[in-house]
């Protein structure tokens, strides 16, 4: 760069996130009972638009290549915290945009507004969490917002249920999260990660080790919706109003795994705790079991629902399943590569399930019903949407019409290039399955005749935009998947040692 | 010294400061308190038994001692019975760290821990539990009343409370109570020959406003005494106590006014120390200070209408917290730009 | 650059067909694919190229190759071109599309745009396939197919379009499914050796021997592996016998044009995928294992024949003479000579045409007379002398009349089939056999049907068809006469291409 | 100077015990008691095992964790009187309009 | 000697003290059980429902909001405590010690802001703004 931008201002995104939260709440107090939607949205939007333009500019401007430390090693900006950065701030302004008329005539704007735009900043945190203390606030920071945004609908049981439901696994998770961290604490006498690595070789009390390291692993697994913490998945996505179903599937899930992959790669090195000699704490071999289980559960559990929300909450905990091949093909030699390869297919998840609940939103605000028989013949009314919603869901399936086919086949192949062939294998048989239950969304949609009537009075511009967006992304990172790969590899470069 | 022998000390100790508090507030305290609002209405107070009716105090106890305890119908008991106990209890545990001066050479100062501070807010604040328990325990409506205002007028100015305590810490960079009165000794300016020493009072009086304020609160004098507002609901989480239960309770409350008098004394009254008297009876100041604060709630109780519960919070929460908030920053902006 | 801007302006035009109101999107449809037919005439008269595409030593006209993503130990590349076998298949793709628009503005009736718009995309993808030359851009456009066909069969379909539109779209994803698994593991196989996935690499590498083993498995069993694999991927789409059921419900549902293209094109992509991959990749395999596929190869023609026999439906017909007669590219690309692997590339031209002819009239017919039950109808002849007669041409075409593409084909095909390998003579002996039943059944059927007195029992006036229906039927005749008048058009560069393939006398590669 | 093992037991036995409230209770508000225990747990975790180390960072921590239980809690009450609002409850059982 | 032990030993009197004073009470204190003493008493009426009576939501506002602010003054404490350190400290200076705690206070407003405007601590007649509202 021709100039010299302060440090802290690596940060850049995290900031704006915040101060448009911030913002938001200030204009909420002085005019209260004001729902200027146009205002809040826009300020919302402008806002997480702004941290998607400073992530990239870093980005392109490669800040990130050399990895910049701040607050006493607590924050580290690097091109993989500038990566995911980049995915919650886009994911951010795609759910504002919708919310636009997802929430017309709801009296919370701008506190849903600002508690969005506050947990992508816990997000953004997360993925640039450097030690145990910022990787538990940030994670709270961006859980917080999530249980009052799901429960945010007061009169509608559902959500009510689904923010109960999401705030009590989360809480439970996040303590056992701390005492993990605690115990980690407690052998290696520090919190941050490098530390942490450095003095977690020598030490005898791998017992506690392991304990700490295996509660830190189920935190992370909460956050992730991966197996033993997925029940709340389906409930709270199911529930929550649906552009919080598409945020938490995509940002949150995202920084779970942003911040799963520093801590593990970073602060419990592989080659000293897995491969090394004197070790017990086999955290990869965990990561490998929860893995198959979570990819085969969410994707059988998919097969078997009748709503299409909940099918796609069920099918987002098989992706979680994917990505933590991410994790669970390390030790095979290539690193670098496995991890890009879950870095990379995160990033294209987030747009295209971002879109594919954001139809949901469309179709709830539709007031279209929720199974796969009131999807029928939808086409026929909003071939737009229709064809959009198609597409994403072929993309999910792994069908080459976008994204998604580029980063699950990297994915896999990094799999196999790491010699867990047979990772890949339960991956590519589950996205076979994966292929019919999202094509009886495309059937129900376009092939089968309506049953009944549907009243679209109106096409919302939100929303509409929001899908279309999406799309664009989605379809562009076809051709366009090489950047994707390259930033997603010096990313993983950056935190594989 | 073994610990054991420590510990018999330290129980000596705590046994003469305990008793010191308790003839201070449990025997002068309701006495004081009725001539003083016999003087507010103008009329004679008690005066029949021994001089100036100082013996009534005595009737007092055996009258209230001797009184039948009843349980109402309902109550919870283990709750019941903890509540007076806690009361007086934690009120109590309070002066553990408060210097108290000399007397006669002794140093009444039990104890003092390095956050002795924070120690103190937070026994005072167990106070707050016990009339929760109280009113909740009673299972009668004025009690349940009593208690939910007690509680939330308590953590209204709790707040307020510590931030003013915490600008004085801005002074002393420490929370361990002898340095606090330390950093008090010091002459600030003088005036016609008249050294005014830098107590806390005299280089922040907006800061002390504030606690005092907080302070009549948080013990419950008007005009903040709606947890018990006798017009409203007749005893507030008092009302179904009686006999030796009412006691603690009644003894509670002064112990715990006489506590904030303390910590005022401490934090902005520069503690024990004054002029006049050798440092060896430095108590006597201290005793002064704490009676100065006493006679204010009564005064304050006597002569202060009693505000409304809405208009409480509001005062709290729209009012005090602000001001403590600016407080606190002024406070460190004048103190890093003096430095 | 060239093939490029063809799928481009494709897509663009897609889109915008698309955004256009129904009364127009025919119309318009139609006038945009005249582009692409003059670009790819365009490109056949300036076609320079020789050899293989996929071995060294080839010229290939308008190629590109392009950085894509370097992905690890892979890169990808956007890299396409043409040869002698993809040429003459790009000039069908366009030529056939123009003509199923223009046939289908009759019998498509609700949502045009969609339909013209999916049928525009659906030929840009067929461009893609045919001219792609990296494995992951070919695998794309091959999976890009579907997505159209399944949404036009199952949205204008027949009565039953559900069920035939799922069962095509579950086949033919699972089978490129097990494709694309066998492939990536020879790819996988084949170790440092390649560093991308461009085919005519992996095919030189793969030819030269470097396949190493997969983990436990050895070069051997893996290579053997990944053919089947890979057989049984394509044989789905072409469809070879035991995967072909997909077929006649798909061919009876589907609307006529969507048939057209479907017979005339989508078939094909299953065949040319198993010369360029299986035939190419792994000759030897290829013949070692012969018979076995010569066996499949004949087993369809019979096979497929015997079914058209039972069929009383029209369509059904021409669907399993379809599938007989696709047995006769495998059985001659499986012979592993010049006239066998030439002929079964033009065959794949001039069963596009035949093929496509025949269904067309078919739907021609049926719009007159909303029946294709052989039995309902007679004498049609006198009613509409003009499509009928067409229709007989293309059933003479069928069964390789001289002076019709399908001739020469099949000539070439029998010529190089016969003493390919121990057994052969056999084989297309039976093959030859397959022949004449279709033809048989065919000229019984149209007997019946056409000519006689006319009797069908209809509350509505039966009469000559539209011009519009008629025209197209006229083009594809005449194209078929003149490919097999003058067969050199395309075999000239078919044979060109496919010659470095064929091993030298008494000996495999 | 009590030896970091037996607070590394206390905490674990309050650890157990919230685990064991969370196991066996159905009411909204003894759950949220129960991770409060968790949490205090940890907290004792983090300042015995700051004293062992003799660096201040698992105390300073620790303060963070009870701001953020606090929030917590600030959060989840809210969120179950709004599901006592619609099911006139605090059961967690109750709230079963949605499969688990 | 640690100031604990004493503290402890306070603890100790200061239970002491109540105990035995319950305990001298009730040697001297009659017991008459009678039925209507022990009842609830409601100004001399009798007893109308029961005590758990639903009370003002207010209580819950406030409630949670002392459970946050109360928790922040913890982190504000030891910045008190180190200030004039930190502020004479060469390498940090005034505004760094300075910036951060007013950046926190000014979140902490901006939230104690939004309370008040949207009716948290507003005792009496606070409009339930969902009441105006159809969520959905």
């Amino acid at each position: 760069m021709a100039f010299q931008l302060p440090t802290w201002m690596a940060l850049g995104p995290t900031l704006a996130l915040a101060l448009t939260g911030l913002l938001l709440l200030v204009f909420d107090s002085i005019t209260p009972s004001s729902t200027d939607r146009g205002l809040l949205a826009g300020t919302a939007t402008l806002g997480s638009l702004v941290a998607v333009g400073l992530s990239a500019w870093y980005l392109l401007a490669g800040t990130g290549s050399e990895p910049i430390v701040l607050y006493g090693d607590a924050l580290v900006v690097d091109t993989m915290s500038l990566f995911f950065t980049f995915v919650f701030a886009s994911v951010t302004a795609l759910v504002s945009v919708a919310s636009f008329d997802y929430l017309r005539d709801h009296s919370y704007q701008a506190e849903y507004y600002a508690l969005v735009t506050l947990a992508a900043t816990g997000m953004t945190l997360m993925a640039s969490a450097n030690s145990l203390a910022v990787v538990f606030v940030s994670l709270e920071l961006s859980s917080l917002p999530s249980f009052a945004l799901v429960a945010i609908l007061k009169r509608n049981r559902g959500s009510v249920e689904a923010g109960l439901k999401y705030f009590l696994i989360g809480a439970l998770s996040s303590a056992i999260l701390a005492y993990g961290i605690s115990l980690v604490y407690g052998v290696t006498g520090s919190l941050l990660l490098p530390e942490i690595a450095s003095s977690v070789g020598g030490t005898d009390l791998t017992g506690v080790l392991g304990l700490g390291v295996l509660m830190m692993l189920g935190g992370f697994a909460y956050k992730t919706s991966v197996v033993p913490f997925h029940f709340w998945a389906p409930e709270a996505y199911e529930g929550a109003p649906a552009p919080i179903s598409a945020f938490l599937s995509s940002a949150s899930k995202a920084a779970g795994f942003a911040v799963a992959f520093r801590v593990f790669v970073v602060a419990f090195p592989i080659q000293q705790l897995v491969t090394g000699a004197a070790t017990g704490v086999d955290w990869v071999l965990a990561a490998q079991i929860l893995a198959v289980v979570t990819m085969t559960l969410g994707n059988f559990a998919a097969a078997t629902q009748d709503t299409v929300k909940r099918m796609l909450a069920y099918s987002s905990v098989g992706h979680a399943g994917y990505v933590l091949i991410g994790l669970a093909a390390l030790s095979g030699g290539n690193n670098a590569f496995v991890l890009a390869g879950g870095m990379s297919h995160l990033l294209v998840y987030g747009f295209m399930n971002t879109g594919a609940f954001l139809f949901i939103a469309l179709t709830e605000y539709w007031s279209v019903g929720r199974r796969f028989e009131d999807f029928n013949g939808l086409a026929s009314q909003a071939p737009f949407a229709c064809t959009v919603m198609t597409l994403f869901l072929f993309n999910l399936a792994g069908l080459p019409v976008g994204g998604g086919f580029m980063s699950k086949y990297f994915l896999f192949g990094a799999a196999v290039g790491a010699g867990f062939w047979w990772l890949a294998a339960v991956g590519a048989i589950n996205s076979a399955l994966s292929l019919y239950y999202y094509s009886r969304v495309v059937k129900a949609m376009w092939i089968e005749d309506a049953s009944g009537e549907f009243d679209i009075e109106s096409k919302p511009a939100g929303l509409y935009a929001a899908l279309a967006a999406a799309a664009v992304v989605t379809v562009l990172l076809l051709p366009g998947f090489g950047p994707v790969w390259q930033y997603a590899t010096e990313a993983a470069e950056a935190i594989v040692a | 010294m073994a610990p054991w022998q420590e510990a018999v000390a330290a129980f000596l100790a705590a046994f003469l400061i305990g008793n010191i508090m308790l003839a201070m507030t449990g025997v002068a305290g309701p006495w004081a308190k009725r001539k003083i609002t016999a003087a507010f209405t103008d009329r004679i107070a008690v005066n029949r038994h021994g001089p100036a009716g100082l013996l009534i105090i005595v009737a007092d106890a055996v009258r209230l001692l001797g009184k039948e305890l009843i349980i109402p119908d309902g109550a919870d008991r283990p709750a019941f019975d903890l509540a007076p106990i806690v009361m007086a209890g934690s009120a109590l545990l309070g002066f553990a760290v408060i210097p108290m001066g000399h007397l006669f050479g002794v140093n009444l100062h039990l104890a003092d821990p390095e956050i002795g501070m924070a120690y103190v807010f937070a026994v005072a604040s167990i106070a707050t539990l016990a009339l929760a328990m109280a009113g909740y325990a009673s299972n009668n409506k004025y009690s349940l009343m009593g208690g939910l205002r007690a509680i939330a007028q308590n953590i209204a100015y709790e707040i307020p409370l510590v931030l003013t305590a915490a600008s004085v810490v801005l002074f002393t960079d420490s929370l361990r109570m002898s340095t606090i009165v330390a950093a008090q000794q010091q002459p600030l300016f003088t005036i016609a020959g008249i050294t005014i020493p830098s107590w806390f009072a005299f280089v922040n009086p907006f800061a002390f406003v504030l606690f005092v304020v907080a302070n009549l609160a948080e013990v419950g004098r008007n005009p903040f005494d709606i947890p018990e507002a006798p017009t409203e609901i007749v005893a507030g989480y008092q009302t179904e106590y009686s006999s030796v239960y009412f006691v603690l309770f009644y003894l509670g409350e002064f112990l715990h006014i006489f506590l904030g008098g303390a910590i005022i004394a401490t934090l902005f009254l520069g503690g024990a120390s004054g002029p006049f008297l050798p440092e060896s009876l430095n108590f006597v100041w201290f005793v002064v200070k704490i009676w100065a604060v006493f006679l204010f709630t009564q005064w304050a109780r006597s002569a202060v209408p009693r505000v409304r519960i809405d208009q409480l919070i509001e005062i709290g929460w729209k009012g005090m917290l602000v001001l403590s908030f600016a407080n606190l920053v002024l406070t460190a902006v004048i103190v890093g730009v003096m430095l | 650059m060239w093939i490029e801007a063809l799928i481009a302006v494709t897509l663009v035009s897609a889109f915008a067909v698309v955004l256009a109101p129904n009364k127009v999107a025919g119309k318009l449809a139609f006038a945009l694919s005249l582009l692409p037919l003059v670009g790819s005439l365009w490109m056949y008269s300036t076609y320079e190229a020789s050899g293989n595409a996929l071995l060294e030593g080839s010229e290939l006209a308008f190629e590109t190759n392009a950085e894509w993503v370097t992905a690890g130990p892979y890169a990808l590349n956007w890299h396409v071109g043409l040869d002698g076998i993809s040429m003459p298949l790009v000039a069908l793709t366009t030529v056939l599309t123009s003509l199923a628009l223009l046939a289908s503005w009759t019998p498509i009736d609700e949502r045009q745009s969609q339909f013209y718009g999916l049928m525009l995309f659906l030929e840009a993808s067929l461009l893609g396939v045919f001219s792609a030359l990296d494995f992951f851009v070919w695998f794309v456009f091959w999976e890009m197919v579907l997505v159209p066909m399944y949404v036009l069969i199952g949205v204008w379909g027949g009565p039953r379009r559900k069920y035939a539109a799922i069962k095509m779209f579950v086949y033919t994803n699972i089978a490129s499914l097990v494709m694309f698994i066998g492939f990536i593991a020879l790819v996988f196989g084949l170790g440092d050796s390649v560093t991308s996935l461009d085919m005519p690499a992996i095919a030189q590498a793969l030819r030269a021997g470097e396949l190493g083993g997969l983990g436990p498995v050895s070069a051997g069993t893996l290579k053997v592996a990944a053919f089947v694999a890979m057989f049984a991927g394509f044989a789905v789409k072409v469809p070879v016998v035991p995967f072909h059921t997909w077929l006649p419900d798909a061919h009876v549902e589907a609307p006529t044009p969507v048939s057209i293209m479907l017979a005339g094109v989508l078939l094909k992509m299953g065949t040319y995928a198993l010369l360029r991959f299986n035939f190419t990749m792994l000759p030897n395999v290829a013949q070692n294992n012969a018979p076995i596929i010569a066996l499949f190869a004949v087993v369809s023609v019979i096979y497929g024949a015997m079914l058209a026999l039972a069929q009383s439906d029209l369509k059904r017909i021409v669907a399993y003479s379809s599938v007989s007669s696709m047995g006769y590219v495998i059985l001659g690309l499986v012979a592993y000579t010049l006239y066998g692997m030439g002929g079964a590339t033009f065959q794949m031209v001039a069963h596009g045409l035949i093929s496509g002819l025949m269904f067309m009239s078919v739907g021609v017919i049926y719009n007159t007379t909303h029946t294709r039950m052989v039995s309902d109808m007679s004498g049609l002849a006198s009613k509409m002398p003009f499509t009928v007669a067409v229709f007989v041409a293309g059933a003479f075409g069928y069964m390789g009349l001289p002076l019709m593409a399908g001739f020469a084909a099949e000539l070439f095909i029998f010529l190089g089939s016969f003493g390919a390998f121990a057994g052969s003579v056999w084989f297309t002996a039976a093959a030859m056999f397959g022949i004449v039943v279709v033809a048989g059944y065919l000229l019984f059927a149209m007997q019946r049907t056409l000519f006689g007195p006319f009797e069908l029992e209809t509350d509505y006036e039966v009469g000559p068809a539209a011009f519009h229906d008629v025209a197209p039927l006229v083009v594809l005749i005449l194209l078929v006469i003149l490919l097999g008048v003058e067969p050199s058009i395309f075999y000239t560069m078919i044979q060109d291409a496919v010659n470095p393939l064929v091993p030298p006398v008494g000996g495999g590669a | 100077m009590v030896p970091v093992q037996y607070y590394l037991l206390l905490s674990a036995a309050v650890f157990c015990i919230g685990v064991f409230g969370i196991l066996t209770r159905r009411n909204a508000l003894l759950f949220l008691m129960s991770v409060e225990l968790l949490l205090n747990a940890a907290n004792i975790n983090l300042v015995a095992f700051s004293n062992f180390h003799g660096n201040l960072t698992g105390q300073t921590f620790s303060l963070f964790t009870l701001a953020l239980a606090a929030a917590e809690v600030a959060v989840g009450i809210g969120i179950i009187l709004v599901l006592y609002r619609n099911f006139k409850d605090v059961d967690v059982n109750e709230a079963t309009t949605m499969r688990w | 000697m640690n100031p604990w032990i004493a503290i402890g030993a306070l603890a100790l009197v200061g239970l002491l003290i109540p105990l035995g004073m319950m305990a001298v009470s009730s040697l001297i204190r009659p017991t008459v059980p009678e039925k209507g003493k022990t009842a609830t008493y409601e100004s001399g009426e009798v007893p109308t429902g029961g005590t758990r009576i639903r009370f003002n939501i207010q209580y819950y506002m406030v409630a949670l909001l002392f459970v946050v602010f109360d928790i922040e003054t913890v982190l504000i404490f030891p910045w008190t405590v180190i200030y004039r350190n930190a502020v004479s400290m060469d390498g940090v200076g005034l505004t760094n010690a300075l910036a951060p705690m007013l950046l926190f206070i000014a979140v902490l407003v901006v939230g104690l802001g939004w309370a008040w405007r949207n009716g948290a601590v507003r005792w009496v007649r606070n409009p339930d703004r969902s009441q105006r509202s159809v969520d959905r």
